[in-house]
């Protein structure tokens, strides 16, 4: 068994968790860091696809690929959290006027 | 295998003893301050000989350089976040 | 080499098991703690795969300033027991089944993709070596991100751009509550170490050009000297910022898409460089990144347009 | 030599499993704080190991960002936790 398909499986088994916990939790902020896990499973698979052997030079397009969904998850995420502090600031009003 | 590397190896094993010490005292002391004695004998002691270690082996002076580097902001950050940590705990009655 | 393989077994298990209890954590702190940790553990992996780029960038944004988020939005919602499984709706048993089965089947066509792939896959590699002396810089993977695919880039930075806007829009400024106690221990510790993080991020721009680093850990480790800045109180921002704040914002996407506006104007390719100033155009594009990417950074998580109210130092 | 290394990092990483059990447990968010403080220190050693199992000097950038983050978190858990300990009072 190669290295590769190892954390290829590891990234894998990590889709399959955080799809789970996605689909069945209700709490917004587990949501987000079930998606952000979701999104580290997918780039292990990216980077576990790019490695050539200890010896050789990794394949480095999809480690950019990885480097850019880094930045835009780090975005969509603060997005989320700021969207989830804003809902509660509304509910806490709501429940403040009746 | 030279004298010198066997003494790096020998300086990296004593500073993983520290870690494992660390590790155990984490686990088997009783509260959030004896916890916190533990931690700072893996972050100073623990990390400064696996650096000590690293620097033997490589014998690059910009190498020796970083790891000294490295090891002194460690050392900064985990005093500061001790300190926090403990006064926080402290405050919020954490400590028990 | 058994020795590596049990390595390798070990820290895959790991990561796999952290990922399971962040998610299955009774406590929401527990989870973002836990969380944190497999940032930590997943850089490893990624060096492990000679991935040291992507690490970096983990290594700066997963367990730093994904971390200071979540812990930022964990405490604004306290009381309302966000993150923990009490505020969890338990799902059906037929439910719970249901998606178990969905999600064994599609992991399952997955790890089956995986196996019967040809090997070695189809890569660009080749390409990238062949033309990297032409690129301006030596590091494959920044000759990637900033020329051959600077489009992506682009967009990616268009992305960032288009959130910092959302978050503005939303939320409470930070400001408005009151200044922290952290104690003298840490304003010593912030005029030690911040400039010098400053410094460090200059080095991480200047290696990108040759070695793992770049625009945009450079940008992570500038952004998170903005959010210690901005949790000690030590930099309050009033509504007089708000137009330097815009500006910087708007730097990254300016500037790039200027760039590119440019090279059309010098009868290249949009974002072509001319090859024999490119590793000019690259630095000079990557430092308007940097400066932007740290800014949006330190005002997501800021989390909203600053309003001008002044910070009340010690109020009742 | 490289097999000494190797064995060297193995046992980091189970004392890094160990660190872990202290996360999971708790009880306080001080202890869940100080074990992933440990832990990060730990993540550091075993890269300047690896930096020469793997012959890449570059991993000790790595190690460097590491540290200097180190204390974020931490700062952020105690800066956003006092105004709580006020609302409380």
């Amino acid at each position: 068994m190669s290295t590769a398909l190892l954390y290829s499986f590891g990234g894998i088994l990590l889709i399959g968790v955080a799809l789970h916990r996605l689909v069945l939790t209700t709490d917004l902020l587990r949501r987000v860091v079930a998606l952000n896990v979701f999104a580290a499973g997918i780039a292990s698979l990216l980077i576990a696809a790019a490695y050539r052997g200890p010896e050789a030079a990794a394949d480095p397009v999809p480690h950019a690929f990885v480097l850019t969904g880094i930045v835009v998850l780090v975005s969509t995420t603060a997005a989320a959290l700021a969207l989830i502090r804003r809902l509660d600031d509304l509910e806490r009003s709501v429940d403040h006027d009746t | 295998m030279t004298p010198l590397e066997i003494l790096a190896i020998g300086i990296l094993f004593a500073g993983l003893g520290f870690f494992v010490a660390g590790t155990v005292g984490m686990l088997r002391f009783p509260d959030v301050f004896s916890r916190l004695h533990a931690l700072t004998k893996a972050d100073n002691l623990g990390l400064a000989l696996i650096a000590l270690g690293t620097a033997l082996l490589t014998a690059d002076t910009s190498v020796t350089l970083k790891l000294m580097l490295i090891w002194f902001f460690v050392v900064l950050a985990s005093a500061t976040s001790g300190h926090l940590i403990a006064r926080h705990a402290l405050r919020s009655g954490q400590g028990s | 080499m058994l020795l590596w393989l049990v390595f390798d077994l070990v820290l895959i298990g790991a990561i796999v098991w952290l990922a399971w209890a962040a998610l299955a954590a009774r406590d929401g702190f527990e989870m973002i703690v836990l969380f944190m940790v497999l940032g930590l553990f997943v850089a490893l992996a990624w060096v492990r795969l000679q991935a040291p780029d992507v690490a970096l960038a983990e290594a700066a944004v997963g367990s730093g300033i994904t971390g200071a988020l979540l812990l930022k939005t964990w405490r604004h919602r306290r009381g309302r027991a966000a993150g923990d499984a009490a505020a969890d709706a338990r799902p059906s048993r037929a439910l719970g089944f249901g998606v178990m089965g969905l999600v064994t089947v599609l992991t399952g066509m997955l790890a089956a993709v995986l196996v019967l792939i040809p090997r070695p896959a189809p890569s660009l590699a080749e390409t990238v070596f062949a033309n990297l002396a032409v690129s301006g810089v030596d590091n494959p993977v920044t000759a990637v991100l900033l020329n051959f695919r600077a489009y992506d880039t682009l967009l990616e930075v268009v992305v960032l751009f288009a959130v910092v806007v959302v978050v503005w829009l939303l939320g409470d400024a930070e400001a408005d509550r009151r200044a922290p106690r952290l104690g003298s221990i840490f304003f010593g510790f912030a005029r030690l170490v911040l400039p010098v993080m400053v410094l460090i991020a200059g080095y991480l721009l200047w290696l990108g050009g040759f070695a793992p680093g770049g625009a945009f850990q450079a940008g992570a480790v500038l952004g998170a000297v903005g959010i210690v800045l901005l949790l000690g109180r030590l930099y309050t921002p009033t509504a007089a910022d708000r137009l330097p704040a815009r500006l910087v914002f708007g730097l990254g996407t300016v500037g790039f898409a200027g760039a590119g506006l440019a090279t059309l104007a010098l009868g290249n390719a949009f974002l072509g460089y001319p090859p024999e100033a490119a590793k000019t155009w690259i630095l000079v594009i990557e430092a308007m990144l940097t400066v932007s990417i740290a800014a949006t950074l330190a005002g997501l998580f800021f989390g909203a347009a600053p309003s001008g109210r002044p910070t009340r130092e010690s109020d009742r | 030599m490289s097999e000494v290394l190797l064995l060297l990092m193995v046992v980091l990483l189970l004392t890094l499993l160990g660190g872990l059990v202290r996360v999971v447990r708790g009880p306080s968010e001080a202890d869940r704080m100080l074990a992933a403080q440990l832990l990060g220190t730990t993540t550091v050693a075993l890269l300047m190991l690896m930096s020469v199992a793997m012959a890449m000097p570059r991993l000790l950038d790595i190690a460097l960002v590491f540290a200097i983050l180190a204390a974020i978190a931490v700062v952020c858990f105690v800066a956003t936790g006092e105004v709580r300990d006020h609302d409380a009072t």
